[in-house]
């Protein structure tokens, strides 16, 4: 029998084919933005894979550089646009560890509240964004309404849907409105059986699990060297996480199951979201639960507006506090400071170099997602032209993370 | 994990029978019937029903007046200073009571980031962000939006957080003209029973 | 005299049904999106018309006053006839369909099919594999790479789903006797096929949705890798063309399976005309491709393929001895 | 058809016509999927349960061949300002643009060497939908805005001489 | 969580000779390192079995414009098995450049393209030194303290500055 591989060399044994190239992106339905993609492709099955990036970037740090600390924190909410307080999160505890100050209490629950329910719309978009691109448009519909909710939660609390800009340095910018809880203990509980729901339809799916089982896999050893890092690492059998190991703001008083999957291919990862949102929903109702009385800003004047304009105008000495951390806002201790997060992305962390002035030396945002997508070129290597689609979607780029 | 039904546990402990008489895609046929026949979600928005959001909502700016009807804004200029896109351009000027008043007072909602930088800032409460979202224009020019207007657009008003009736007015401008609360609250569709 | 009306009365029937297959899809691609719609809990069309239902048209018309755009490295000629290289063979499937019993017309005995062919359904698998090859021209002339895959996914799964199809068709027609759809439908008369052909009838569906590309075997155009597929490039009426004729094939499978296998127009209880017992058992047919389509996942390439030839292709093998066995 | 554009002079018949081609361009909308950044999630949500595009006869399509409508949502830089005109120019007329968010219509806070200043340097923008981004029911709004616009465009007949400058709606 | 135990570990002679300073800010322990000791002190940090900084979490050009040397890198590394944190910094002018890690880390690789893009520091031994973000043949290296914040005017961008204001360096 003749080798059929053969049949496409001539005698020299030159091959007389060549690979394919194909331009997947900047402009396609499922690269999740404007990522591009340049396959190599023999057939369908994927030779190489070069990731170009870049189409979203747009200077954040730079422009860091130019800004107040204060005025920071609109820019970091259009990082990782899905999840808005994780990245005020971060940031303002990076500042906070510079000033050396820490929040009042009820600020802290209040914002990591609001991370974990942006730790929910982060990830319910991207379980439904897999299923989607390997064509159940259905689950996409399904999840969106959900997340309408935690958008609507988003727009009672901060007034915007997306880019909330809540956290201040020091606290947060106002108290939790009324009618807030009973609305939200609501949403835990839809919530709890709309993630059933979604395993109904899509986790026992044959076609979803010939799609996404042992596709683009990678070993804990693997993924720890290419810096994964969050639901993309842990679904390799890695148990780290963040909030368990280096906990910040109150982390420490909430219990939690850290969700460890072993296969670390497409489907760990999916289903390693899942499993978060059912515990991320959990400790939005313990924050509920514990959610302490108190103010939600630090008192002091020279750094966090006050809430009441009325002691603005009753004191000079508030008045031109006022005055001086609009118009110049404050001045940081001079150093350095690297503080991160367990973002839905993985770990989300800022580095802040501050010359003492009220503008940042450097702001550098070690952003999870841009590391996540890197793995990209190993894990497709060798699969098949459509696996491309599903290994992005369960790597989760947004793409203006990635570029900042 | 989660609460699994008849199916689920048949498929799971006997795996084969699952495979062989197709229970996984008949468990999600199922689901998705299910919804088919349950009430949709939808908001009309254009044409029956409009969403008036939360007293928070951060949408077109407003400048406030005071109880005597007058500019609350005392030209400061520390709205200016703080936006971080430059949106604002502020320019004072003395009035007869020798009161400091903004003579210009333009918001480019073009660059805005509706960030409410402005509003936190404002020693005053004058600017602030109100609940109107549709001022989509044809032109980025029309986007400025000066003092006079800025003062003419309502406040935080309505019934926030719910949904009204509303009628569609395509010749004018296209408004969507919010009438009467419906009493009709979006989070009742969502919640569905068990 | 004769003459002249039997021709007129063919005239007739084939301005009928011709009109009919272009207006059949207008209330499908409604259906479809109303379908969507309240699957995903949305409402679908609501704003042009009662319900949207003048949607489809506005889109149709809209198409149509679209700009025809041809590319400029394009084979300009295979470019502009695929659509209609599309659009004919489910046209053509037609005329072998029977819709009916002999009804009489103004004292006018009359069949209800355009042909009754003795090897109406060899002639209805060989006619509906020419589609084909307005899919290869379409995806071969459009001179883009996500249109050359496209195609030649569909090719190989087209072509891969006919045998299968055709196999599993055979079972049908040895205990019919007979290749001619009305002598099929006859044989129904006491007990549909379904009952005795269950493996059949599984094999012809799968199959059939492969030859119509529904999820989960869109893969032609699978809009997460693919962008649009074959039709890529096509813009304005030569897209519509194409969306026609994807929906006319799904509507040849539809009634392929009513014929072979439900009883053709031979109502259970009620008894209604026999095109309305067709058109409800067709509807419902129909309505499966589109829940399908809104519930599942599509299949990938390979994986695609495997089915066709390691499982569909040997059961159906399976499925002929099993039914000799069973006249034996 | 439509090259046929503006060749007929006006008369009740053309504009008859004119009123039921314009009448199915503004009900059939088609946008390409085409999200850059944040706006993308938001055009996504008024495409799903809760605003549903779908109402309005907006569907989205993959391919800038059988779209109609571009909505620009999302900064547009410069690395990728040549890709947003070259799908501009592989749409097929009648063709207009939606630019949705801030950034899109004049760059917004992003004043850096990467961004545009404002899409309308690249493409002619139809309608401007303010917002960072702009909340669904505001999309909704600038899509309706532009239905009226194509209400208000003449297929047939032949544009009066004070029309042919820019075209105001 | 205290620094104590890592930075008893640190006191070693093999991590001690091959580093210029070992000190404490924001609660976060850093080491400063000559550009020749770099790779041999990642290499160590990484193996060592009381140690594994096995995590590369991030990788960060800084230009301190005026102050000579200009140019900084700083990384950060993270051990998975025992929770420390450790910053690593190395600075140099450019025409002393730092060796590449992608040996000791795979990860590193698109933190040092985007230090390459944004700052100019080409890294000695990087497999693949393209520019990431930008596109091939920008002009300069936008990151730096001395590059116009909006660029140079342009068709797209008649914010930016003159062309001729282009300062030294850039």
């Amino acid at each position: 029998m003749t080798d059929i591989s053969l049949l496409s060399k001539n005698e020299a044994g030159q091959k007389l084919t060549k690979e394919l190239l194909l331009n997947l992106g900047p402009q396609h339905p499922s690269t999740h933005g404007v990522l591009r993609i340049m396959l190599e492709l023999d057939g369908e099955e994927i030779r190489g894979v070069d990731t170009i990036i870049g189409y979203l970037h747009r200077g954040t740090e730079k422009l860091a550089e130019n800004f107040t600390y204060t005025q920071i924190i609109p820019l970091t909410d259009r990082l990782d646009y899905l999840c808005a307080p994780s990245n005020n999160l971060a940031y303002v505890l990076a500042v906070e560890r510079l000033l050396e100050i820490k929040a009042p209490e009820r600020a802290q629950y209040i914002r990591v509240m609001m991370a974990e329910m942006a730790r929910i719309s982060g990830h319910l978009l991207i379980s439904g964004a897999l299923p989607m691109d390997l064509g159940a448009m259905t689950t996409l519909l399904y999840v969106m309404r959900e997340r309408e909710m935690i958008m609507d939660l988003m727009e009672m609390i901060t007034g915007a849907r997306m880019h909330t800009s809540f956290c201040r340095v020091g606290g947060v910018r106002e108290d939790l409105p009324d009618g807030f809880e009973p609305r939200c203990r609501e949403f835990c509980h839809v919530m709890k059986q709309r993630i059933d729901d979604y395993e109904r339809l899509i986790s026992e799916n044959r076609i979803f699990l010939k799609r996404t089982r042992d596709i683009g896999k990678i070993s804990g050893e693997q993924a720890i060297d290419w810096g994964l890092s969050g639901p993309c690492l842990r679904a390799s059998g890695v148990s780290w996480d963040m909030r368990r190991d280096n906990p910040y703001e109150i982390y420490d008083r909430l219990s939690f199951e850290v969700i460890v999957r072993e296969n670390g291919d497409c489907y760990d990862r999916w289903k390693c979201r899942m499993d978060e949102m059912r515990e991320s929903v959990k400790l939005i109702e313990q924050c509920l639960d514990q959610m302490p009385a108190g103010p939600v800003a630090v008192a002091m004047p020279d750094i966090a507006f006050p809430l009441n304009k009325i002691t603005v105008k009753s004191s000079m000495e508030a008045m031109i506090h006022h005055f001086d951390v609009s118009a110049y806002g404050f001045p940081v201790p001079k150093g350095e400071a690297y503080v991160s997060i367990e973002a839905p992305k993985g770990e989300l962390g800022f580095y802040i170099i501050s010359d003492g002035s009220p503008k940042p030396l450097r702001m550098k945002v070690r952003a999870p997602s841009f590391i996540n997508l890197q793995a990209l070129a190993v894990l497709a290597r060798g699969c098949y032209l459509a696996d491309v689609i599903a290994i992005i979607g369960s790597l989760d780029p947004v793409i203006a993370e990635v570029d900042k | 994990m989660y609460n699994e039904n008849a199916l689920d546990r048949i498929s799971r402990e006997h795996r084969w029978i699952g495979v062989t008489f197709f229970l996984d895609l008949i468990n999600g046929l199922s689901l998705t019937f299910k919804y088919m026949f349950s009430k949709s979600v939808t908001m009309q928005y254009p044409d029956r029903e409009k969403w008036v959001p939360y007293p928070r909502h951060r949408g077109h700016h407003v400048l406030r007046r005071d109880e005597n009807g007058e500019n609350k804004c005392v030209a400061c200029e520390l709205c200016a200073k703080i936006c971080p896109c430059n949106c604002i351009t502020v320019v004072p000027y003395e009035d007869e009571n020798g009161k400091r008043r903004p003579l210009v007072y333009d918001v480019d909602m073009a660059r805005c980031l509706y960030c409410g930088l402005c509003e936190d800032s404002c020693p005053e409460e004058a600017i602030a962000l109100g609940s109107v979202f549709e001022y989509s224009s044809y032109t980025s020019e029309e986007l400025v939006v000066g003092r006079d207007s800025l003062l003419e657009m309502d406040g935080k008003t309505g019934d926030p957080g719910s949904v009204v009736k509303a009628r569609y007015l395509p010749l004018a401008q296209c408004t969507v003209e919010a009438q009467e609360s419906s009493g009709h609250d979006w989070w009742r569709f969502i919640h569905r029973k068990d | 005299m004769e003459l002249m009306i039997a021709v007129a009365v063919i005239m007739v029937k084939v301005v009928l049904i011709t009109v009919i297959l272009f207006i059949v899809p207008v209330p499908l691609t409604w259906l479809e999106r109303k379908i969507a719609g309240h699957i995903q809990q949305r409402m679908g069309p609501m704003r042009v018309g009662w319900h949207g239902l003048l949607q489809p048209v506005a889109d149709g018309l809209k198409l149509l006053t679209k700009e025809d755009n041809i590319p400029d490295q394009s084979d300009r000629v295979l470019f502009k006839i695929a659509p209609f290289v599309a659009l004919v063979p489910p046209f053509m499937v037609f005329v072998a369909v029977p819709f009916g019993e002999d009804v009489s017309i103004l004292g006018y005995e009359t069949p209800l099919y355009l042909s009754d062919m003795n090897v109406g359904l060899l002639y209805i698998l060989a006619v509906a594999g020419l589609e084909i090859y307005g899919v290869i021209f379409g995806g071969w002339a459009s001179n883009s790479k996500y249109a050359l895959l496209g195609s030649l996914r569909t090719c190989a799964q087209l072509i891969s789903y006919e045998i299968p199809m055709g196999f599993a068709v055979i079972g049908v027609i040895m205990l019919s006797q007979s290749m001619n759809l009305s002598d099929i439908v006859d044989a129904q008369e006491p007990l549909w096929f379904i009952i005795y052909q269950p493996l059949g009838f599984f094999i012809f569906f799968i199959a059939g949705l492969a030859e119509a590309q529904r999820i989960p075997f869109d893969l032609a155009e699978a809009e997460g890798d693919l962008g649009a597929g074959y039709h890529t490039e096509y813009s304005g009426m030569r897209f519509s063309f194409f969306m026609i004729s994807e929906y006319l094939v799904m509507l040849t499978i539809s009634v392929l399976c009513v014929l072979l296998f439900f009883g053709g127009w031979h109502g259970v209880l009620i008894p209604l005309p026999a095109p309305i017992w067709l058109a409800l058992k067709v509807g419902f047919f129909i309505y499966l491709f589109m829940w399908f389509r809104f519930t599942f996942p599509r299949y990938r390439y390979d994986q695609l393929m495997s089915i066709g030839w390691k499982v569909l292709v040997p059961l159906s093998i399976l499925n002929i001895l099993i039914t000799g066995i069973f006249i034996y | 058809m439509a090259n046929l554009e503006n060749r007929f002079s006006n008369n009740v018949f053309f504009g008859t016509v004119d009123s039921v081609i314009n009448w199915s361009r503004s009900s059939a909308l088609w946008p390409e999927t085409f999200g850059i950044a944040c706006c993308a999630i938001e055009m996504i949500s008024a495409g799903c349960a809760r605003y549903d595009l779908d109402r309005l006869g907006v569907v989205f399509r993959p391919s800038p061949r059988q779209s109609d409508v571009m909505i620009i949502a999302g900064t547009v830089t410069k690395k990728f300002a040549p890709i947003v005109r070259l799908l501009y120019d592989q749409m097929t007329e009648p063709r207009w643009v939606i630019a949705m968010g801030t950034c899109a219509i004049s760059g917004g806070v992003y004043n850096t060497y990467a961004v545009v200043q404002g899409s309308e340097r690249i493409v002619p923008v139809d309608v401007h939908v303010p917002g960072c981004p702009p909340r669904p029911d505001a999309l909704i709004h600038g899509i309706l805005m532009l239905q009226e616009k194509i209400k208000k465009q003449h297929v047939l007949r032949r544009k009066d001489p004070q029309e042919t400058g820019k075209v105001s709606p | 969580m205290s620094n104590q135990p890592l930075r008893e570990l640190l006191q070693r002679e093999s991590i001690q000779q091959r580093c210029e300073s070992v000190y404490e800010t924001f609660g976060m322990l850093t080491l400063t390192v000559s550009k020749e000791n770099l790779l041999a002190l990642c290499h160590l940090l990484k193996h060592d079995s009381a140690l594994q900084f096995n995590f590369l979490s991030d990788i960060c050009g800084v230009d301190h414009y005026p102050q000579r040397p200009r140019f900084e890198t700083v990384y950060h590394l993270y051990s998975i098995p025992f929770k420390y944190r450790l910053r690593i910094k190395c600075r140099f002018e450019l025409d002393e450049l730092p060796p590449s890690v992608v040996p000791v880390w795979q990860t590193a690789n698109w933190h040092e393209r985007e230090a390459y893009d944004m700052y100019g520091i080409a890294f000695v031994g990087h497999p693949d030194l393209r520019r990431i973000y930008m596109w091939e043949g920008y002009d300069g290296y936008p990151m730096r303290k001395d590059y116009p914040l909006r660029g140079y005017a342009d068709h797209y961008n008649p914010f930016g500055e003159a062309r001729s204001e282009r300062t030294e360096g850039a």
